[in-house]
């Protein structure tokens, strides 16, 4: 079974935040919920750097470990979904998950924060497979369309992959081989790839 | 002085701020002011300040504290629009048509200046003054 | 309605379920193998598309192909719509440029088809107050108001500013009704984008455009990007980028800022900005004291070099880190860069454009890639990163106060061939113009019809300037703002000035725009609400000159109107619909695209817009995937050998099937396979000296030397002639290359392997403008007093010789300039 | 407690730059902020480091401990039952009684008992109530009482807190440490052996229980406070740590109120009765509070003076 995943090639991000407005797009988040953001750190300074960021369906999900009423399930791809019906609003999977995915629809007084909405890697939540109600709730489920999560279709620069793991981590380790084989020694003076072949081996 | 994009909204931008999924990553215009400048100006990171062009105009916006800019040189986005020299014209659209975000328009402080041969206007050098609002 | 985008029967879900996961692991194989091919493309679910399908029972879905609407590289945009309304949003893997790939803004654009905040009636100002009326009511009291004024002022008293946001055929009928309406006070927003690159690139070897396109920065083998961040204005030509970068071209971005661009380069080098003349001539300077410059190219197709090497002996490393703070070693650095990683392709935008001397900037920049040999190379070239979606359409064929579409000038030739075009007395075009005679800032005098009108960047100056000052009959009084948010423009609070003293202010717009907001008007304006691309059809220009065909998404919303439909109402009230649409079908008001399409075909040959009839746009619309994405040529498929977006210029008649031309003067390939030479468009010698190229001809071509452009005499001498048909022959007489309806000029050249232009030299000396070769002058607001009197703006006599600027320019009907020190 | 301090050492991130790649993944684990264009709290922070700490301490150190010192202290209280047994009146009542607790006093203490109550079935709910009451109500029905025991726990906080302050306003004087309370102590409060240590008004026992109230349950309260407020912006490390320092003060209160009510219901003959009627007897206040006997007895007599005064203890003898 797959294990769906997402990437971010942080050599790539470019904090276009097309992610952000693609996942709006797709599933109507309202105004002051973003199931996904990009960070940027060092902004302004050397080694400035952009990665995208959402809920990342962690195999042992913290939020899951945490839940007070245990709304969260896994699905056989490894997408951590939860049940909003269950959910209580407590707020207690924002402060364990580190990725800070977890969103709420209101801050209120008293705790009143709405049910969590997060990320679903665009696989809808447990009501039935494109229902009304599982788009009102969770939004589409591109998932059982046969489609990946918008955001990393998306992508300017295709940085955001995601994906089945095996598959998006031997694409990622393509791209740094390829990098690293590209990378020139210095005052070579050549941008030539040098990547190993019959012509590099016989010296052609 | 300069100016240029930002990646959310488009040239006037009033298409692009009138979109809320856009809208909400961008809401407030704001000027980059490199940290020294900042600090000779006694502007904070997130504070209001004036900024007052040459010929007359000046706009109150955000101070963006960030090394982006290099020292002496600030740096606005042109994409805001509906407000003018610190004032909100937002009921001064017509009713339901005022875009999301409204933001003072960066070019209210930029200056005179042609290409001599296209008359392409000067908007990426100018001079201005920073003041805390 | 609701905005479920499928729903399944209860019996399809399970099979659903095993059929989801077997394809998520086929899937991911295919990723795979392609990645192994190119490592860009993650279109791994496009496989799963007619899966997809089979799984979902609402088949009144419709997808749509569009492009989207923001910026200028020409993304592909996937609609789902059901019943009318834009439900949905999928990525359009198989569009050979951005392969599914959106920014943000190209990823919200579904939200078009909602418009929450749009104009949604004609609305009017009554009091102060906002009030609705009806299309009627606003089309009658504005033409009346116009019609008066016109009376009262002549035609050149309203001004009509047009969009980058119309499709072509929009921008070339405003052009047209403008034509029609009898002046020249027409214009649009690239003349404060890259109005000056176009100039400066146009003037340096014939064609003021992007040379290659996104995709073939996959060939470049070094990129260096001076005053664009397309990042964060061209996010998705990122990935083209980045894919160069990947196999190991260094990435130089030049910029005062650390843009999003600049974080990711291999070297950013912060300038003081409006200083990239000197950082230009003092990488030359490395260039030419290392000897790395490409003299057999230089020899065979450039000309004038030797004047720039006098002008770059001066910018010796200490003077240019004098002006510019850049270090000697920095620029040595990348000088050395660019020189040993061949091809590198060069790319600019507004921070290199939007200066007093934005032309010098642009031609120094051309010098550049010529001195290296880096022009009509794959991998080359200057590309030039365009603003909005069709705002090189636009200019190529839409509203300019210098030109008529396809840039042809205003003389009264120029005027001729497209009255032949639109089939209309020339003397009755001629008559709807103001009679008088004005000074043309040369001390000449001549009729407006065949001035440039007042550009876009000074409209201000025509409302608030002295009449006397003014060539022509009285100020601006009526502006019509269509398409263009003003506060994209400098000077604001003159500009509410300006837009309080008018008696008439027309905004057309999908949105109110600053234009409804920055004045304190009472009365006399009118808000009219226009539709989207989305909303209606037809063909644009991506940056990269290739043309691509939308299809209507949804139906316009609200009361908003197309605004070719708009067009014809205005035309029908102001009286000279009949004239205007005299070959183009309208229904209901509304003319038909297609019929305007052709008439582009059939009129706009010095840029080869004719070989893109509508027919060949919607064939490749619908064979999206058959292109190539890195040489963009279509492999196999209808449109098999077809370049994307059959990027202009594709010379002759569509009977020709030329292919377009992915890159501009690249002598590799013949030139009915897209290639090109420099453009003989100057002459074919100055001072004595030949300016046609040296030993250097595209493939094939039948003359090994340089020739100029093509005309019925040319061919005639070259006993060519006879090969016209009789039909032919009978346009083509007395005619030269640009004004053959026929093509047959245009067939006869490209058969025998010749570029219809000519094949000259580019040249380093451009002779008619203020600055020849480029040199560096400060900015008007200038941070560096010191600078100043060294660097002044043109000469010492700085404040009288600027009046001096603007006689040359194209401004120079406004002979007393506003300048306030 | 090694978890508890990494928590806090988390707050002290250094805002260095780095260009290294690996630095800058250094620097996001330890929850560096950047920049988001997305406003929502802390959104700017990419990882933070201290939820799986908290989460940590939460589900491990909390529940877990928490579990086995309730269990441990009900078990206690049953063996000390057990063998102790009740600790009766060793004279028999006299039938006179003296007003004890005021009708406010008691109201106050019913009114914040209750509360209390409240709140430790409905936290103790969400701490618990996944491992224990999902497998006996199922998902849906758990859900529905969380999420009421959820808002009731929130709203009651509060009105919970203000009984508290007022306790601490009426009762401080009475739970001012002095000497009597060492030998109290010394003599394990007549609660093992058959000495009956001297006590005031409050004898130490209730000293301690009242302190334990006005630190941990302030704490408790303030902690509570913030939780129940999360639209202020505070950081999640705040919350975080609010949320251990609330479960582990409410832990230690529901041990001390454990003992509290052992003793004053069954484990003490009459103290119920006491606080329910406010009434106790003589030979109930002789034996648990004699200093105070001695003292009302005292006031009783300077009252029936001519230059008598108003009690200073506020209760009299009728």
């Amino acid at each position: 079974m797959a294990r769906m995943k997402f990437l971010c090639d942080d050599d790539r991000c470019i904090e276009c935040n097309a992610c952000i407005t693609a996942c709006k797009n797709e599933h109507e988040v309202p105004w002051g919920v973003n199931r996904r953001r990009v960070v940027t750190i060092n902004d302004g300074q050397s080694g400035e750097t952009s990665i995208s960021v959402a809920c990342m369906h962690c195999s042992d999900a913290p939020c899951a470990q945490v839940c007070p009423v245990d709304c969260f399930y896994f699905t056989d791809d490894g997408v951590v979904l939860h049940d909003k019906d269950l959910c209580i609003g407590c707020g207690y999977c924002f402060y364990a998950c580190p990725f800070g995915a977890p969103q709420f629809p209101q801050d209120g007084a008293f705790g009143n924060r709405g049910k969590m909405d997060k990320c679903t890697f665009c696989a809808g939540g447990p009501e039935e497979d494109h229902s009304e109600a599982e788009f009102e709730k969770y939004g589409r489920n591109r998932l059982a369309e046969g489609k990946l999560p918008l955001c990393a279709e998306m992508c300017s620069t295709k940085a955001l992959l995601a994906g089945d793991g095996d598959v998006i981590s031997n694409l990622f380790s393509q791209r740094v081989t390829q990098r690293q084989l590209s990378q020139e020694e210095p005052d070579s003076g050549t941008a030539q790839v040098k990547l190993w072949g019959w012509k590099t081996a016989y010296k052609d | 002085m300069t100016s240029g994009r930002l990646v959310e909204y488009e040239g006037g931008g009033d298409e692009t701020r009138s979109n809320p999924w856009l809208a909400e990553l961008q809401q407030q215009m704001f000027v980059e002011i490199n940290p020294a400048d900042a600090n000779n100006a006694g502007v904070k990171h997130g504070e209001q300040v004036w900024v007052e062009g040459p010929e007359g105009g000046k706009i109150k916006v955000m101070a963006f504290v960030t090394n982006r800019v290099g020292r002496g040189l600030v740096f606005m986005p042109f994409h805001f629009a509906g407000h003018y020299q610190g004032k909100d014209l937002r009921n001064k659209y017509p009713e339901g048509c005022d875009p999301y975000i409204l933001g003072e328009s960066c070019n209210t402080v930029f200056t005179y200046g042609y290409d001599s041969v296209t008359a392409m206007q000067e908007t990426k050098v100018s001079l201005c003054r920073l003041q805390k609002a | 309605m609701k905005l479920i985008k499928r729903s399944t029967s209860p019996s399809a879900a399970h099979q659903k379920n095993l059929n989801r996961r077997e394809f998520i692991k086929h899937s991911g194989l295919a990723v795979g193998a392609s990645a192994l091919a190119s490592q860009l493309p993650f279109t791994m679910m496009e496989k799963a598309q007619a899966q997809a399908t089979q799984l979902t029972n609402t088949p009144e879905i419709a997808t749509i192909k569009s492009v989207c609407t923001h910026c200028s590289v020409g993304c592909g945009v996937i609609a789902e719509v059901q019943n009318g309304v834009w439900i949905g949003q999928e990525p359009a893997f198989d569009h050979p440029i951005n392969l599914g790939a959106h920014c943000a803004k190209g990823a919200s654009v579904r939200e078009h088809g909602h418009g929450d905040r749009r104009l949604k009636y004609p609305m009017k100002q009554i009091n102060g107050q906002w009030k609705r009326i009806t299309w009627q009511q606003a089309i009658d009291e504005i033409g009346d108001k116009m019609l008066e004024i016109r009376q009262q002022s002549g035609p050149d008293s309203v001004y009509w500013l047009g969009s980058s946001k119309h499709n072509n055929e929009q921008s070339y009928l405003f052009r047209k009704f403008a034509a029609f309406w009898g002046s020249n006070n027409i214009d649009h927003q690239a003349r404060i984008c890259h109005s000056t690159t176009v100039a400066g690139v146009a003037n340096t070897w014939g064609y003021g455009a992007m040379t290659n396109s996104f995709n073939d920065i996959h060939n470049s083998k070094a990129i260096l990007i001076i005053g664009g961040n397309p990042a964060e204005a061209h996010p998705v030509s990122m990935q083209h980028i980045f894919k160069a970068k990947e196999q190991g071209a260094p990435l130089i971005v030049i910029d005062p800022r650390l843009t999003r661009t600049a974080a990711h380069a291999s070297q950013h080098i912060r300038l003081r900005p409006g200083t990239d003349v000197p950082l230009i001539l003092g990488m030359l300077w490395h260039i030419f004291e290392n000897h790395w410059e490409d003299k057999e190219f230089i020899r065979q197709r450039v000309y004038g070099m030797d004047k720039v090497r006098k002008e770059v002996a001066q910018w010796t490393p200490d003077k240019v880190e004098q002006v510019t703070g850049v270090s000697e070693n920095e620029l040595y650095q990348a000088a050395k860069t660019m020189a040993t990683h061949k091809p590198g392709t060069f790319i600019w935008c507004m921070g290199g454009t939007q200066h007093t001397i934005g032309n010098n900037n642009t031609r120094a920049y051309c010098i550049f890639q010529l001195a290296l040999g880096n022009m009509g190379v794959a991998g080359g070239g200057t590309n030039i990163f365009r603003g909005h979606d069709n705002v090189q359409g636009a200019t190529d064929l839409g509203p300019n106060a210098h030109t008529l579409p396809g840039y042809y000038g205003l003389a009264e030739g120029a005027w001729k061939h497209w009255a032949t075009v639109w089939d209309i007395d020339f003397q009755w075009l001629s008559g709807r113009f103001d009679k008088a005679l004005y000074d043309d800032g040369t001390g000449a005098n001549k009729r407006t019809m065949n001035m440039s009108g007042i550009p876009v960047s000074r409209w201000i100056d025509g409302i608030l300037e002295e009449k006397q000052n003014i060539s022509q009959q009285d100020n601006i009084r009526a502006m019509v703002l269509w398409g263009h948010a003003p506060n994209s423009q400098t000077r604001a609070p003159e500009m509410k000035k300006a837009m309080e003293k008018l008696d008439l202010l027309v905004v057309v717009d999908p949105y109110p725009s600053n234009s409804a907001v920055l004045h304190d008007r009472t009365e006399n304006t009118y808000l009219l609400p226009a539709s989207t691309q989305f909303e209606t059809y037809g063909s644009l220009t991506s940056s990269n000159r290739s043309l691509q065909w939308r299809d209507q998404v949804i139906e316009p919303l609200f009361e908003s109107r197309p605004d070719h439909q708009i067009l014809y109402q205005f035309a029908e009230k102001l009286g000279f619909a009949d004239q205007m649409f005299k070959h183009i079908q309208v229904k209901n008001s509304v003319p038909l695209i297609e019929d305007i399409t052709k008439e582009i075909n059939k009129g706009t040959w010095t840029i080869g817009y004719t070989g893109q009839t509508y027919e060949r746009l919607k064939k490749q619309q619908q064979n999206w995937h058959t292109f190539n994405t890195t040489t963009l040529i279509a492999e196999g498929g209808p449109c098999d050998g077809e370049y994307f977006g059959l990027p202009w210029p594709c010379w002759g008649t569509s009977e020709q099937q030329h292919p377009g031309t992915p890159i501009l003067y690249d002598t590799t390939k013949p030139v009915a396979q897209g290639g090109l030479t420099f453009r003989a468009r100057f002459g074919v010698e100055r001072d004595g000296v030949s300016l046609l190229a040296e030993d250097s001809y595209s493939k094939d071509s039948e003359i090994k030397q340089g020739y100029p452009e093509f005309s019925a005499d040319l061919l005639k001498q070259l006993g060519w002639w006879n090969e016209l048909t009789d039909k032919e022959k009978q346009l083509a007489e007395g005619k030269n290359w640009k004004t053959d309806l026929s093509g047959g000029i245009q067939r006869v050249a490209i058969k025998h392997g010749c570029a219809p232009f000519g094949n000259a030299k580019a040249r380093c000396i451009v002779w008619q403008f203020p600055d020849p070769v480029p040199v560096h002058r400060e900015p008007l607001y200038s941070n560096r007093r010191d600078m100043v009197n060294k660097y002044t703006v043109y000469g010492q006599k700085y404040l009288t010789t600027f009046i001096i600027i603007d006689l040359h320019s194209v401004c120079y009907r406004m002979s007393k300039v506003h300048f306030s020190a | 407690m090694s978890r508890l301090s990494l928590l806090f050492a988390s707050l002290a991130f250094s805002p260095n730059t780095y260009s290294d790649e690996q630095n800058i993944w250094k620097q996001i684990r330890e929850g560096i902020s950047g920049y988001s264009a997305v406003n929502s709290q802390e959104s700017e922070i990419l990882i933070q480091a201290s939820g799986t700490q908290w989460l940590t301490i939460r589900n491990e150190l909390i529940a877990g401990t928490g579990a086995w010192l309730l269990a441990l202290t009900v078990l206690a209280l049953a063996v000390f039952y057990l063998i102790r047994g009740r600790v009766k009146l060793t004279e028999p009542p006299s039938g006179e009684m003296i007003e004890r607790w005021s009708k406010s006093e008691r109201w106050l203490h019913f009114y914040t008992a209750s509360l209390f109550i409240l709140l430790a079935i409905t936290g103790l709910s969400l701490l618990y109530g996944r491992s224990f009451l999902i497998s006996w109500l199922g998902h849906d029905s758990f859900s529905q009482y969380a999420d009421i025991a959820k808002i009731v726990h929130n709203y009651a906080g509060p009105l919970f807190s203000v009984g508290l302050v007022m306790m601490g306003m009426i009762w401080f004087q009475d739970n001012l440490f002095d000497k009597t309370d060492i030998t109290w102590f010394k003599q394990y409060g007549g609660m093992i052996g058959n000495q009956h240590p001297s006590a005031g008004r409050m004898n130490a026992g209730e000293k301690v229980w009242f302190w334990l109230l006005m630190t941990a349950g302030v704490l408790v309260s303030i902690t509570g406070m913030n939780l129940d407020f999360p639209n202020l912006g505070q950081y999640r490390l705040i919350m975080q740590i609010s949320h251990i320092i609330h479960s582990v003060s409410a832990f230690l209160l529901i041990i001390g109120a454990l003992g509290h009510i052992y003793i004053g219901t069954i484990g003490t003959e009459g103290a119920l009765r006491g606080m329910i009627t406010g009434k106790v007897d003589k030979s109930w206040a002789k034996q648990h509070h004699d200093l105070w006997y001695q003292q009302i007895n005292k006031e009783k007599q300077n009252f029936l003076k001519p230059s008598g005064n108003s009690a200073k203890y506020g209760s009299k003898i009728q």
